[in-house]
């Protein structure tokens, strides 16, 4: 279901390209601002690269600010800004509607790759055979068209957003298979990914690389254009998420505000995720 | 040959075996993280800033990360744990108090670093935010003192055993306070010892991840305040193989660490000749 | 028990039973110390000499699980009475200790311990502390050229001089010196002999030796422990000469101990 | 020269310092009060609403539904632990004996500060070294000519052996240092002895200086065994941390496991309180552990005098 | 040097010198030690006795910086010679100590530990030969019902024939004894002594003590020890009755040492 909402939201807005590029501009100086001060975000491994990529373009618009960017993982995402440990938290999935005391922010939208090991001929997956292999029951490379080799199954840890959009999108109500290695972020599983030829995993689009191959699902390429058009639907949101008892920041309010502007949607594009507006 | 004499040199050759074998592992490791980690070493790799989560650029938030976490934490420790040695070994006998502080001493020490980052975490990080600033130095600097006091507390209690009593009696006889031939006699006689196990306690913080992981939130950015997040180098190196994937700043990472480490057992190693000397 | 004597008592000991943990070390002693004078304890290995002399500037107090019955009175004052400030006892009564003790600094920061642990800290006022002290403990002329040097770069018989000097730096009535000679060679010993002679002037002395010759040559009194108990005391010739006991006289000859 | 015994009001800074030194003392009671106080606080409701038996013999580990059986990383964490004792104790035990008896002096004083410079090197540095070499190795060995008798999951290098080698490697400084120390302590009065009663050197050591310092060489061990029970980083990076009791037989040690401390480390980025309650309620259980090693110890030192 | 006995002799000394590093220790010793006696060794502490005895079973090799020059033969054969097997020496010439260094194990296991060693594994085998040595040892009737508590929960004196059943169970000729009994109360030496009349029926035996009476008591010859030279050596009785050096008199009348 999460799906189809984050398509919509995605197609809606589309024109602000120019405008950015003016505001940017008209940012140059940036001391009249006075926005100063720390303000911290935590959480998804996948949101994490493009947070850091945000927190750059703002803190040189705004040299006095400070933000710390920090993983964790979606969970940690979520307690932190319910904790008040961090300003902002990140969660790389659907807030789920018990995950309360927060307000949500999409800022993106993401998908997931299926990765396996480059040398592996299989390039082409249904939703089904994914969903086999992930629950156990398709457990050789054989079974989908690859070598006769036993299958590597790689997953994220519980509390990844990565993992649980996954599990809602692909899984449905089959659990992992009990065998599957664990890693505790994005690169680690990619990386365990390339250096294991009968590994399968699923990362972030933007985590994708070519040591790993992203498989077709469903005969659809995992790019941010096929996400978009929807033809690509292992996608979810990326939030960042607040305390809701507390206002923002000044500071942290500003940066979300930047985040959704046209100049930090442009931040988004250019890291190969999809605009929100 | 008789047999005892063939058992003999079997035995031996297998005694030296496994001392070769550790021998072979330590420069195997060395060596491997050298090899790989000393042609990232370069000055922009230790004084630029990371870019892309660190999978490019260099470590120096992560350098001065280190610098900070271990200065705070021993400035911390060493009043605490040096205070507490002072007192177990100049003021109090064997009794229940000294044994329920040894015994403190020893859990602590044996306590999983994982479990102290836990309790950083919860009790530092998100209950006491507003002093620490939640993630922080600070925060990883109260979580570090608990680690090390064991190990400040037992190297200078043992300093100060080595003072010989026949100076403190001496001292005393002379109708001065405790508190005097402590601060006149006792400790400028310890001090290689204390300094000997501070030094070996700078390696245990700068070695150490999993309490860190937890408490100092891994900020990439220069540390400006002790209030702001951070990251040591052994953190930076466990994230940057993790998140990123990018194994050659791992090994860089590495690299700068065992160079640092060899640097300090060093420095330990030569102190403690001069305390032997000073003692004999 | 002792002898009547013109000096006044300085040091009256009174039913003093001491203990390690259980064991006693010391039963029933019961002493005057006449002011300015030699007071030599003799006695074999293990009978309690040492412990007696700690008792009299509470250095043992620093052993753990010791305890003290009975009374001993310095100048009039019960020096275990909880009213006592233990470091100016220690002040009051020096002690110069079996094997020299100088500290690891220089030897004029050895003799200026005491003065400025007492919070002395001009320097000409030292400096004549310290030359007082030197010339006092017979050492000025052998070390005058290099007080800057470590005390323990000395000879034994030097360190042993130095310590004495230390402790005469803090200006105490009373000086307690356990075996102060027996880690020293003979020319070394002659040397303190002397000076324990010169001092008795000033100061009230109460010395251990395990040398009945030392104790004859120094003393004017002498107590003779045995197994914690004083089992004679008196003049030093009598005792030497004409002892009243049996067991002192076994010692005194040689027959054991 | 008269000077009064009687006490002076002053000393103030005496009493003073002896305050504050107290105060010192007793931070490290504090700390490990706190940290009991909040491990058990957060832990303990937990494994009682729970079921203890629930919690520490429940297989399946599954916080998304709620599911929180830790026996899988128990077994994990013994495996490994023991598998890194296996292969430590006896090489550091051999070291020890070589550094204390064997080696001329000369030869020690250069492995000494070989042995103190692996005691330092950082967990995560081995972590690396154990990903990128020696869970490649296990995988070409695991891939390669054990394939056969492996499943697919048991030939990817994360495993039991991976995580027990690294741990071997990071605990063989703590036996061979308090080993070597408690061999040297043996009184050389026992090895004239048994030298004068004909024995070989060899003999004279195995007979009877190493049983001498048995206890010290047990301690070491468990020593060891804690800083096993303990390590993280490295362990997660090498281990696999699949939640699963590994099969039965050789072939167990090379299938990947997660361990207690693995547990809390990967998952501090729990979904939710409850979630978190268990993690804390695994700190405890190491906790338990760890005490359980403490008391052996001391109980050993205890006997020793 | 020696006079003549009817024994023949066991170990003979030739122009011994030994050195600890620089440090020369024996200076040129001649010694002949004849079978099935008691060989003491006296001399002033420090004069080498140790030393010497320590050569006779080559326990001195295991010092560091060690050198000796001089020949001792045993049964006519060189000890020192390249050919000889130190541990197959070290069987034949056993040691006993001055402290008591029971093992730390049983005390069957201290008996047992050399035939074991020797590759003795038969249970009867075993229990035979701890049984004999226990009883040659004087201490059987004393410990029959406990030998399986520890060696070291023995008194001192039951320790020190413990370890001297533990040297017999190899099976010597020659028992070396360096001050069997002077960390032993009189009682204990007492029995140490009887036992050691009783040994020499079968062992030659070489004991270093520093007790005159004991010399007198146990030994047939004594040679006296000084600076690392032998001063004189001789009948015990006459040794002690009347020695023909000055030094030796002076030692055993008590003048010096
Ligand atoms: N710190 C201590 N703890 C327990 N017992 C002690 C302690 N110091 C001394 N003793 C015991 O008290 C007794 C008296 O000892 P003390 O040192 O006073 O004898 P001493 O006459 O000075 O002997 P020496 O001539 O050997 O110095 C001895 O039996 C000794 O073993
Ligand atoms: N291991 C050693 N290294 C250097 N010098 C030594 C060593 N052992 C003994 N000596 C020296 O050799 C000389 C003879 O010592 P030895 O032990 O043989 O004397 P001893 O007659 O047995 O004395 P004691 O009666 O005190 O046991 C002494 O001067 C001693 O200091
Ligand atoms: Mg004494
Ligand atoms: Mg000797
Ligand atoms: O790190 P995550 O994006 O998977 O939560």
């Amino acid at each position: 279901a999460c799906g189809q909402d984050t398509d919509e939201e995605v197609n809606g807005d589309d024109p602000v390209e120019e405008e950015v590029e003016d505001n940017g501009a008209a940012e140059e100086e940036p001391e009249a601002d006075g926005l100063e001060g720390t303000i911290t975000m935590a959480g998804s491994t996948s949101v994490q690269p493009l947070s850091e990529e945000l927190a750059a373009a703002f803190m040189s618009i705004h040299p006095d600010a400070r933000l710390e960017v920090s993983g964790g993982g979606s969970g940690a995402g979520i307690t932190a800004a319910q904790d008040n440990a961090a300003d902002l938290g990140a969660v790389s999935r659907e807030v789920a509607d018990d995950e309360t005391g927060i307000d949500v922010h999409t800022i993106a939208i993401d998908g997931i790759a299926i990765i396996v090991h480059p040398d592996n001929p299989v390039a082409d997956l249904s939703i089904e055979q994914i969903q086999a292999i992930f629950s156990g029951g398709i457990v050789n490379w054989s079974e989908v068209g690859g070598d006769d080799e036993d299958i590597v199954v790689v997953s994220r840890e519980e509390g990844s957003g990565t993992r649980g959009a996954f599990e809602d999108i692909v899984m449905g109500e089959e659990e992992l298979v009990a065998t599957a290695i664990i890693q505790n972020s994005g690169g680690s599983l990619r990386e365990s990914v390339a250096a294991d030829p009968n590994g399968i995993g699923y990362v972030s689009l933007g985590g994708l690389n070519d040591t790993v191959k992203g498989l077709q699902v469903d005969s659809v390429d995992p790019t941010a254009e096929n996400v978009l058009a929807g033809d690509y639907t292992v996608s979810r949101p990326f939030n960042y998420v607040s305390n809701d008892s507390e206002p923002l920041s000044e500071l942290a309010q500003a940066f979300l505000d930047f985040v959704l502007s046209g100049e930090g949607q442009n931040v988004v594009e250019e890291q190969g995720f999809i605009k929100v507006n | 040959m008789s047999k005892v004499k063939r058992n003999q040199i079997i035995a031996y050759s297998l005694l030296s075996l496994a001392a070769a074998l550790t021998v072979t592992i330590l420069l195997a490791i060395v060596f491997y993280i050298m090899s790989r980690g000393l042609a990232m070493i370069n000055l922009a790799f230790l004084l630029e800033e990371p870019r892309r989560m660190g999978a490019e650029g260099g470590i120096y938030p992560a350098i001065l990360g280190t610098v900070y976490l271990v200065g705070v934490t021993l400035l911390l420790a060493t009043p605490i744990g040096v205070g507490t040695a002072i007192y177990l070994n100049e003021y109090i006998r064997e009794g229940l108090f000294k044994k329920v502080i040894r015994f403190t001493t020893e859990a602590l020490a044996g306590i999983p670093s994982i479990v102290f980052g836990l309790f950083g975490f919860i009790f530092f990080v998100i209950l006491l935010r507003d002093i620490t600033g939640g993630w922080s130095i600070i925060s990883g600097s109260l979580t570090g003192v608990m680690m090390i006091l064991p190990v400040v507390i037992r190297a200078s209690e043992e300093a100060l055993r080595n003072v010989p009593n026949p100076l403190r009696e001496g001292s005393l006889a002379l109708g001065t306070t405790r508190w005097y031939t402590i601060k006149k006699i006792v400790l400028p006689l310890a001090f290689p010892g204390i300094l000997t196990s501070l030094i070996l306690s700078i390696g245990r913080v700068v070695g150490e991840t999993a309490a860190f992981l937890l408490t100092l939130g891994g900020s990439l950015l220069i540390p400006r305040t002790l209030f702001d997040g951070s990251r040591t180098l052994s953190l930076h190196l466990y994230m940057v193989a993790m998140e990123t994937g990018n194994m050659d700043m791992a090994f860089g990472t590495g690299a700068v660490l065992i160079i640092l480490i060899i640097i300090i057992n060093f420095l330990a190693g030569a102190l403690f000749k001069r305390l032997i000397k000073r003692f004999s | 028990m002792t002898e009547q004597t013109n000096k006044s008592i300085k040091i009256e000991v009174n039913q003093l039973d001491f203990f390690y943990d259980q064991k006693q070390a010391l039963n029933k002693i019961s002493l005057e110390i006449p002011e300015q004078e030699v007071f030599a304890l003799i006695g074999p290995s293990g009978c309690g000499k040492s412990t007696f002399l700690r008792t009299l500037n509470r250095l043992n107090d620093l052993i753990h699980k010791t305890s003290l019955k009975g009374k001993i009175k310095i100048d009039g004052d019960d020096i275990y009475h909880s009213s006592i400030d233990v470091v100016q006892l220690r002040k009051s009564v020096g002690m110069v200790f079996q094997k020299p003790n100088p500290f690891p600094f220089s030897i004029y920061d050895n003799v200026a311990y005491g003065p400025r642990a007492n919070g002395i800290k001009k320097r000409e006022q030292l400096n004549a502390i310290v030359e007082k002290c030197l010339r006092q403990a017979a050492l000025w002329d052998e070390v005058k050229d290099r007080l800057d040097d470590s005390g323990t770069s000395l000879s034994g018989g030097q360190q042993q001089r130095l310590c004495i000097a230390r402790v005469m730096a803090v200006e105490p009535d009373i000086i307690l010196m356990d075996e102060p000679t027996s880690a020293l060679d003979p020319l070394a010993t002659l040397k303190v002999e002397e000076l324990i002679h010169e001092l008795k002037q000033n100061y009230t002395i109460v010395i251990v030796t395990h040398n009945m010759e030392q104790a004859a040559r120094v003393s004017d009194k002498t107590a003779f422990f045995l197994d914690g108990v004083v089992v004679e005391v008196g003049e030093t010739d009598q005792i030497f000469t004409n002892p009243k006991m049996k067991e002192t006289e076994d010692y005194i000859t040689g027959k054991f101990g | 020269m008269q000077q009064t015994l009687k006490k002076k009001a002053a000393n103030l800074e005496e009493r003073i310092v002896k305050i504050i030194l107290i105060i010192m003392a007793l931070a490290s009671v504090f700390s490990i009060g706190l940290i009991g106080f909040f491990l058990f606080k957060e832990g303990l409701p937990f494994v009682w609403n729970y079921g203890i038996t629930n919690f520490l013999f429940g297989t399946t580990w599954n916080p998304t539904n709620q599911i929180y059986g830790i026996f899988p990383m128990i077994i994990g964490t013994v495996l490994v632990t023991i598998l890194a004792i296996v292969i430590g104790a006896p090489i550091g035990i051999a070291v020890a004996v070589f550094l204390a008896e064997v080696a001329p002096a000369r030869l020690t004083r250069i492995i000494k500060p070989m042995v103190d410079l692996l005691a330092g090197i950082p967990s995560v540095v081995y972590g690396l070294f154990g990903i990128v070499v020696i869970r490649s190795m296990i995988r070409s060995l695991a891939h390669g000519p054990l394939g056969e008798y492996l499943p697919g999951t048991y030939q990817t290098g994360y495993s039991v052996l991976a995580g027990g080698i690294i741990l071997a490697i990071m605990i063989l400084p703590t036996i061979i240092t308090i080993s070597a120390d408690a061999i040297r302590a043996v009184p050389k009065e026992y090895k004239e002895a048994a030298l004068g009663l004909g024995s070989t050197d060899w003999q004279s050591v195995y007979s009877v200086v190493v049983p001498a310092a048995k206890s010290g060489i047990i301690t070491s061990i468990i020593l060891g065994t804690g800083r096993a029970l303990g390590e993280t980083m490295a362990i997660i990076m090498v281990a696999g941390n699949t939640v699963q009791i590994p099969e039965f037989g050789w072939q167990g040690i090379f299938a990947p496991v997660r361990t207690l401390t693995g547990n809390v480390a990967l998952e501090m980025g729990y979904a939710g309180p409850e979630h978190r309650q268990a993690l804390f309620a695994t700190g405890i259980v190491l906790f338990i552990f760890i005490m359980i090693l403490n008391s052996i110890t001391l109980a050993l030192v205890k006997k020793e005098h």
